[in-house]
């Protein structure tokens, strides 16, 4: 499974930075890099099985602790 | 490394070779030593002929013409050369004022066209296309005389396309024919044709065909700059130019149209496209080219339009049942078959029980072989083609469904899609490679698979041009106004404009209310503004 | 960066389309029961007044992306935040969009094959639609519009047997602090969220009709959408409340004579047709915003990272169905209002503050 | 120019790229969805009943056989008795599976059957008595729930035991579910059926206001063969078999909720002249439910058309007025029908016709205090029935044929 994601990782690479590197779009190359770095890191988590935190319940939790707040 | 070498090593040799021959450009004044040249050009090919001959215009000159045979109108060249040279020249007492070969040109020669020439390389061009050249000792200029007539195929029923009740002339391999076919449906001095060599060995005529006025300059432009990019050793048919000038040649859809018939390619120009005539191929090209002229059939125009409609409607239908019939079989049988009513669902099930592969793998399978019947049916001579798909009809769909080693549902599935793809001809191509992929979509993602490839192709199509002209328009960006001859087929007195990204630069076609009037009522006299 | 330009009705068919995304399906007024259609119509309302706002703040800006005017109202280092924080909401609106679609894809039809191949597969084609720029997503989106359009009547018309006026009755059963609830539930979502185009209208080649083409849509979609409810609560009944996608039910209530039955695959295609629209949308919005922040020369290289990362955080979305309802049931409304209203509210009472466009002539 | 084009060419090898790699984890990823047809179970029809012995269901899937449906040969006079009642026809194949829960004896069926079960073509789920009595909610959840199964099946409750039922060939049909879906679907020919399917049924149990009521389908024994007849119909308190209407009281029933399409109204001539049967060719109801000082009153108006079809006496009612007192005869027998089923409810104190939600609809507020004890109140409700019944057309004689010899 892992191997399918970094192939998967490899391809996208593959077919995105010759290209920055041939015009030179350092900057880009740089956002894409990091952008990417995090998704890779954040995927292999996933398939090893790590725990994320859900996305909607922390939210949850951000919008009643504003409203405690107020209240 | 050593075969970068040889090749520098050629490169440089053949650089050597052309400029000796512009070395040799300047002409003699003796005769013998000109046609020695020629000689050594043109080779002694038993088809290259030299005929040596006296002429006697106030003293005796050494002539000689050069042709090749076959290449000639023989008729054109002992009548109307030959004969007044030798024989007419003679019985009269000239008086000569200019030089001789201004005065042969003025006064004996009865050709149609005649030019003066000095450029060696030039002449032995004309000598090749068939014409024939004049030489006169002591002279440093040549007369090329047009004497072009060869063996070609008379003007016959296009084969492709076939109309009931429209003209049933079609183009041959002769681009002058060609030419004046199209120039014949539209006698408007408008129209105009650049000729254009192209194919280094070839020297293939080109020739781009326009409506001055009606066409947008800057597609000829585009045109021009297309044509004058290529650079290549040979163009033998159309589809070489196609490929080289295309917008997108990974695309399966095709780019540039192509029509055998002189009224479709005359339409096309009114409507402000371009058309390229290459000589030798049967067939004109037009751009630029959208997706939905596929579906436009010339005998269109030929019935009423109501009837001209719901064809269209049915091609539209059939060109969908082409591509994605078998895909949604596939997904239907394997993946929703809640979908299907139940007691279809029964019959289907009861004709596919006990079949040893999965739909997918039998669809595909099924598609493979018709497409190979369908290759070997075209190849071999017709009365063969013939056997082939009885045999095919026969094995295929009899015994393969009595063996149980497919089902009949796919077998009706696949000849109903096989027919389909007969339909709209020119989309064949994209049809096969976009039913295939999209059957095995089906077969694993079911509707989903199909959605995605319909997406994919959707984006494909939408970000395709053709000469600058997006190829879904007018569908997509949608322009309503040109709906009239897709969505339906409109009378004719309705079709007011030219499609409104092509002919812009002279958008009206005729006044609109054009519609048959009643007897009684007195005529306007309309002006010719809107016509061409 | 984005050459493409997009016409005045092209503007129109993308709005209607971003607000059918996932609300075809997903019926907005859903806690409604069967007056569901008149939360809708209270939705639109409120979503007007949004509209209204954020107009006010781009009118003076007239040819600029929202990140492009925070940058010019804040300066370049509060106004990054403020892009950040629209960006983020974006971001997160496709991540939900793409996992909302799972779980439709999940519950009805594919309940074995794995998400991400549902996922990767989706994104590969989002991606595709999204580098080509915003003139093929628009040609796009014409095409499926209409063709959801189509079915959307074509389905009508089927259910008018089983269509039961009676259904909708009473009108007003519930309290009305629960609608006016759902209502703006409604109004945060899908009516809100047109914000997002917030970054496609600067491509408009006659710049002074987004307005026109906004309101077009807004108007159009809503209609369509209250239609829906209307038709939804018709057939099903009060019963349509217990169910998760109660637009999906109405579609399998289709009996035409034995013949055209189970037609829940029209619900599901326009669902996945309009999402891939509002996907594509959000993915091109967030990397072009991305790219327009950071100042980049091109947004194309951020579209597969950022596709990548959006499944990712889709899948980490919510861990079960009933999260999410209680999510856009109770949360969303509020959690969206800072991104859709408040922070364009705040950048616009700053311009007026420091007396922006200094340049332009605000109309 | 040829830079252009270059930079052209490798952004379709890219579009290349991404269709191979769609291919390969598409391929990776097999096909998990995928069911081919020949591998499916198609069940027609679904018997749910109590185990003789233990707990939980025993059910009763009728599979069809399509290979023997579909083939001309295959006769369904040899077998089709059924008497023998060990393997029902030859058409279909009756399994039965035992499970805790309903979900969980649909996955048993697996012990026997190699076939994946496939309920999304079930026409009918038939209901045996004894599970009837004890709550139907519990069996139909799964139906309702899972995306297979579809809401248009017809819910059915067996007189006995469903697995027998579904076990009974068909006259003519080769699959006998086929022919009780068939007999859902003709319910007007007679109007005294209330058919009823899953999204009706659930519809009824979220609405407080109306109680359901399910057909019942009983076996006919003659000469040995036994064959399925429709018999009465169920009421309903929530989930839970506790009443029945006979046949009459059910076109009652149909006649306030507007459902009567057709059927024949039988009227006694009085003094013992004959009976008049009369065809209904078009019936209408409305129900206004009235606020009188408090008191809540019902009203029913129904407007019907009838044909005469055939009368056993010498009657002649050619003339107008011997029609418009035919007219008020049938008047009486369809109110008659209306008050046996009213009065039948009453005693039952559940309201199967709906009028809780016809005062729901008009004034939830009132709804919202009474909704604690509507059976009470629906059982002393006043009901006001106005009928107009009217004669069209008497076929194509006016008079009986003995009465012109006569003349």
């Amino acid at each position: 499974m892992i191997f399918l994601v970094v192939l998967g990782f490899g391809l996208m690479i593959f077919l995105e930075m010759p290209e920055l590197i041939q015009k030179k779009y350092y900057r880009e190359l740089v956002v894409f890099c990091i952008l990417t770095l995090i998704g890779l890191i954040l995927s292999i988590l996933l398939t090893l099985g790590v725990e994320l935190p859900y996305l909607d319940p922390l939210i949850k939790k951000a919008i009643t602790g504003i409203g405690k707040l107020f209240y | 490394m050593f075969r970068f070498l040889l090749r520098k090593i050629r490169l440089g040799k053949l650089k050597k070779n052309s400029s000796s021959v512009s070395d040799t450009n300047k002409f003699r004044r003796n005769l013998e030593e000109n046609l020695e040249l020629f000689q050594e050009e043109l080779g002694d090919s038993p088809d290259i002929i030299i005929r040596r001959f006296n002429l006697n215009i106030k003293n005796r000159i050494k002539a000689a013409i050069i042709f090749i045979d076959g290449l000639m109108d023989s008729k054109v060249v002992y009548d109307s050369i030959l004969y007044p040279l030798m024989i007419e020249a003679k019985k009269e007492n000239w008086v000569v004022e200019e030089s001789i070969l201004d005065f042969i040109e003025n006064n004996l020669l009865t050709v149609g066209s005649v030019e003066k020439d000095n450029d060696f390389t030039g002449l032995v061009e004309s000598v090749l296309e068939g014409d024939t050249i004049l030489l006169l000792d002591g002279y440093t200029e040549a007369l090329i005389l047009s004497t072009k007539g060869w063996e070609k195929r008379s003007i016959s029923e296009p084969d492709t396309e076939v109309t009931i009740k429209g003209p049933r002339e079609g183009y041959t391999e002769s681009i002058r024919t060609n030419t004046a076919m199209i120039r014949r449906k539209l006698a408007h001095p408008g129209l105009t044709f650049e000729n254009k060599k192209i194919g280094k060995k070839t020297r293939t005529s080109v020739s781009i065909a326009y409506l001055k006025g009606v066409v947008n300059e800057k597609l000829v432009e585009e045109v021009r700059r297309r044509l004058q990019r290529i650079d290549t050793d040979m163009i033998l048919d159309a589809n070489y130019i196609i490929e080289l000038i295309e917008d997108s040649p990974f695309s399966p859809f095709p780019t540039v149209a192509y029509t055998e018939r002189p009224d479709v390619t005359v339409a096309k120009i009114l409507e402000g496209r371009v058309a390229i005539l290459v000589d030798g191929t049967p067939v004109v090209n037009t751009v630029p080219t959208l997706f939905i002229e596929s579906f436009q059939s010339p005998d269109d125009y030929n019935y009423h339009f109501l009837y001209a409609t719901l064809i269209r409607w049915f091609r539209y239908l059939a060109f969908f049942f082409n591509i994605l019939l078998a895909a949604f079989f596939v997904a239907l049988s394997t993946f929703h078959q809640e979908l299907i009513p139940t007691p279809l669902l029964i019959s289907m099930a009861a004709a596919t029980d006990g079949t040893p592969f999965p739909a997918v793998v039998e669809v595909v399978v099924m598609e493979v072989v018709f497409e190979i019947l369908r290759e070997a049916g075209i190849r071999l001579p017709r009365p063969i083609g013939q056997t082939i798909s009885i045999v095919g009809a026969l094995v295929i769909g009899q015994a393969t469904v009595a063996a149980g080693l497919v089902g009949a549902p796919t077998v009706i599935i696949i000849a109903l899609t096989a027919i389909s793809s007969f339909v709209v001809p020119t989309q064949e191509e994209a049809g096969i490679l976009l039913r295939l992929t999209l059957t095995i979509f089906a077969g694993i993602l079911g509707a989903y698979g199909i959605l995605l490839g319909i997406l994919v192709v959707l984006t494909h199509l939408s970000s395709l041009r053709s000469f600058g002209v997006p190829y879904l328009s007018p569908i997509v960006p949608l322009s309503v106004e040109d709906l009239k001859d897709v969505v339906v087929r409109a009378p004719i007195w309705a079709m007011k404009t030219r499609p409104r990204l092509i002919g812009w630069p002279k958008p009206i076609r005729q006044e609109f209310n054009l519609g048959p009037e009643l007897p009684e009522k007195p005529t306007e006299d309309r002006d010719d503004q809107g016509k061409i | 960066m984005e050459e493409g330009r997009i016409s005045s009705s092209q503007l129109t068919l993308l709005v209607i389309s971003f607000l059918f995304g996932t609300s075809l399906l997903l019926s907005p007024g859903r806690g409604a029961g069967q007056d569901s259609w008149l939360a809708t119509l209270l939705g639109l309302g409120e979503g007007f007044i949004f509209a209204l706002l954020n107009l006010a703040l781009y009118n003076r800006f007239s040819g600029q992306s929202l990140v492009e005017i925070n940058e010019l109202v804040w300066g370049p280092i509060i106004g990054k935040f403020f892009s950040a924080a629209f960006l983020w909401y974006l971001f997160h609106l496709g991540s939900s969009g793409f996992a909302i679609f799972v779980t439709l894809l999940k519950t009805a039809i594919f309940m074995v094959t794995p998400e991400y191949i549902l996922l990767v597969t989706g994104l590969i084609t989002c991606i595709y639609t999204c580098k080509q720029g915003i003139e093929v997503i628009s040609r796009m989106n014409e095409v499926l519009l209409f063709s959801t359009l189509f079915l959307f009547a074509f389905s009508l018309f089927l259910m008018l047997n089983i269509f039961e006026p009676k259904n909708l009755l009473p009108v007003l059963d519930l309290p009305v602090k629960k609608l006016l609830w759902v209502a703006h539930g409604t109004a945060t979502f899908p009516f809100g969220q047109i914000i997002a185009l917030a970054m496609v209208w600067p491509f408009l080649n006659e710049t002074e009709q987004y307005r026109k083409s906004l309101f077009k849509g807004l108007i159009v979609a809503g209609i369509i959408l209250i239609l829906g409810e209307i038709r939804t609560g018709a057939v099903l009944g009060k019963i349509s409340g217990f169910y998760v996608f109660p637009t999906y039910e109405a579609y399998r209530m289709i009996n035409i004579a034995g013949v055209l039955t189970r037609l829940e695959l029209i619900p599901v295609l326009n669902f996945l047709t309009m999402g891939f629209i509002k996907a594509s949308i959000l993915l091109y919005a967030t990397s072009l915003g991305t790219a327009q922040m950071l100042k980049l020369r091109t947004y194309r290289p951020l579209v597969f990272p950022l596709g990548v990362l959006m499944i990712i955080l889709a899948a980490q979305n919510y861990a079960n169905i009933s999260q999410h309802l209680e999510f856009t049931e109770n949360i969303h409304p509020l959690y969206a209002l800072p991104f859709q209203v408040i922070l364009p509210l705040i950048t616009l009472l700053m311009a007026l503050i420091r007396g922006f466009p200094k340049q332009e002539v605000s109309k | 120019m040829i830079k252009v084009k270059f930079k052209k060419q490798k952004l379709f090898l890219r579009v290349i790229e991404l269709g191979i790699i769609i291919l390969i984890l598409l391929l990776l990823s097999g096909c998990w969805d995928r069911r081919e047809l020949e591998n499916l179970a198609i069940v027609s029809g679904l018997g749910i009943d109590d185990p003789e012995q233990g707990e939980g269901y025993q059910l009763s899937f009728q599979i069809v056989k399509p290979a023997e449906v579909r083939a001309p040969g295959s006769s369904s006079g040899e077998s089709g008795s059924g008497s023998s009642g060990s393997s029902g026809s030859k058409t279909v194949w009756l399994l039965r599976s035992k499970g805790t829960t309903v979900f969980d004896a649909i996955r048993n069926a697996h012990f026997q059957s190699n076939r994946r079960i496939f309920l999304s073509h079930n026409q009918v789920v038939i209901i045996g008595k004894k599970v009837a009595e004890e709550g139907i909610l519990p069996v139909v959840d799964v139906l309702i729930r899972d995306p297979e199964p579809r809401l248009q099946q017809w819910l059915l409750i067996a007189q006995q035991q469903a697995g027998e039922i579904l076990k009974l060939q068909a006259g003519v049909e080769k699959i006998s579910a086929n022919a009780i879906a068939e007999l859902m679907e003709n319910y007007y020919l007679t109007s005294k059926i209330k058919a009823t399917n899953l999204h009706d049924f659930a519809d009824g149990l979220v609405k407080k206001s109306t109680s359901n009521t399910l057909p019942i389908i009983g076996i006919k024994e003659e000469n040995g063969e036994k064959s399925f007849i429709l018999e009465e119909t169920g009421i309903l308190k929530e989930d839970r078999l506790v009443g029945y209407l006979d046949k009459k009281e059910t076109r009652g029933l149909l006649w306030v909720l507007g459902k009567v399409k057709s059927g024949i109204i039988v009227v006694d001539l009085p003094d013992n002249k004959g009976k008049v049967s009369l065809e209904i060719m078009n019936a209408k109801s409305k129900v206004i439910p009235e606020v009188e000082d408090g008191k809540i009153k019902i009203k029913v108006e129904i407007t019907e058309e009838a044909n005469l079809g055939g009368e056993t006496s010498f009657e002649d009612f050619s003339s107008p007025e011997a029609l418009s007192r035919l007219e008020k005869l049938q008047a009486k027998v369809i109110e008659e029908e209306i008050k046996a089923a009213l009065n039948k409810a009453k005693t039952y104190q559940l309201d199967i016709f709906g009028f809780g939600e016809s005062i729901h609809r008009k004034d939830h507020k009132l709804w919202n205090a009474i909704e604690e004890n509507w059976g009470e109140i629906f059982s002393q409700m006043e009901v006001e029935m106005k009928v107009k019944a009217v004669i069209r057309r008497m076929g194509l004689i006016t008079k009986p044929t003995i009465i012109s010899q006569n003349k």
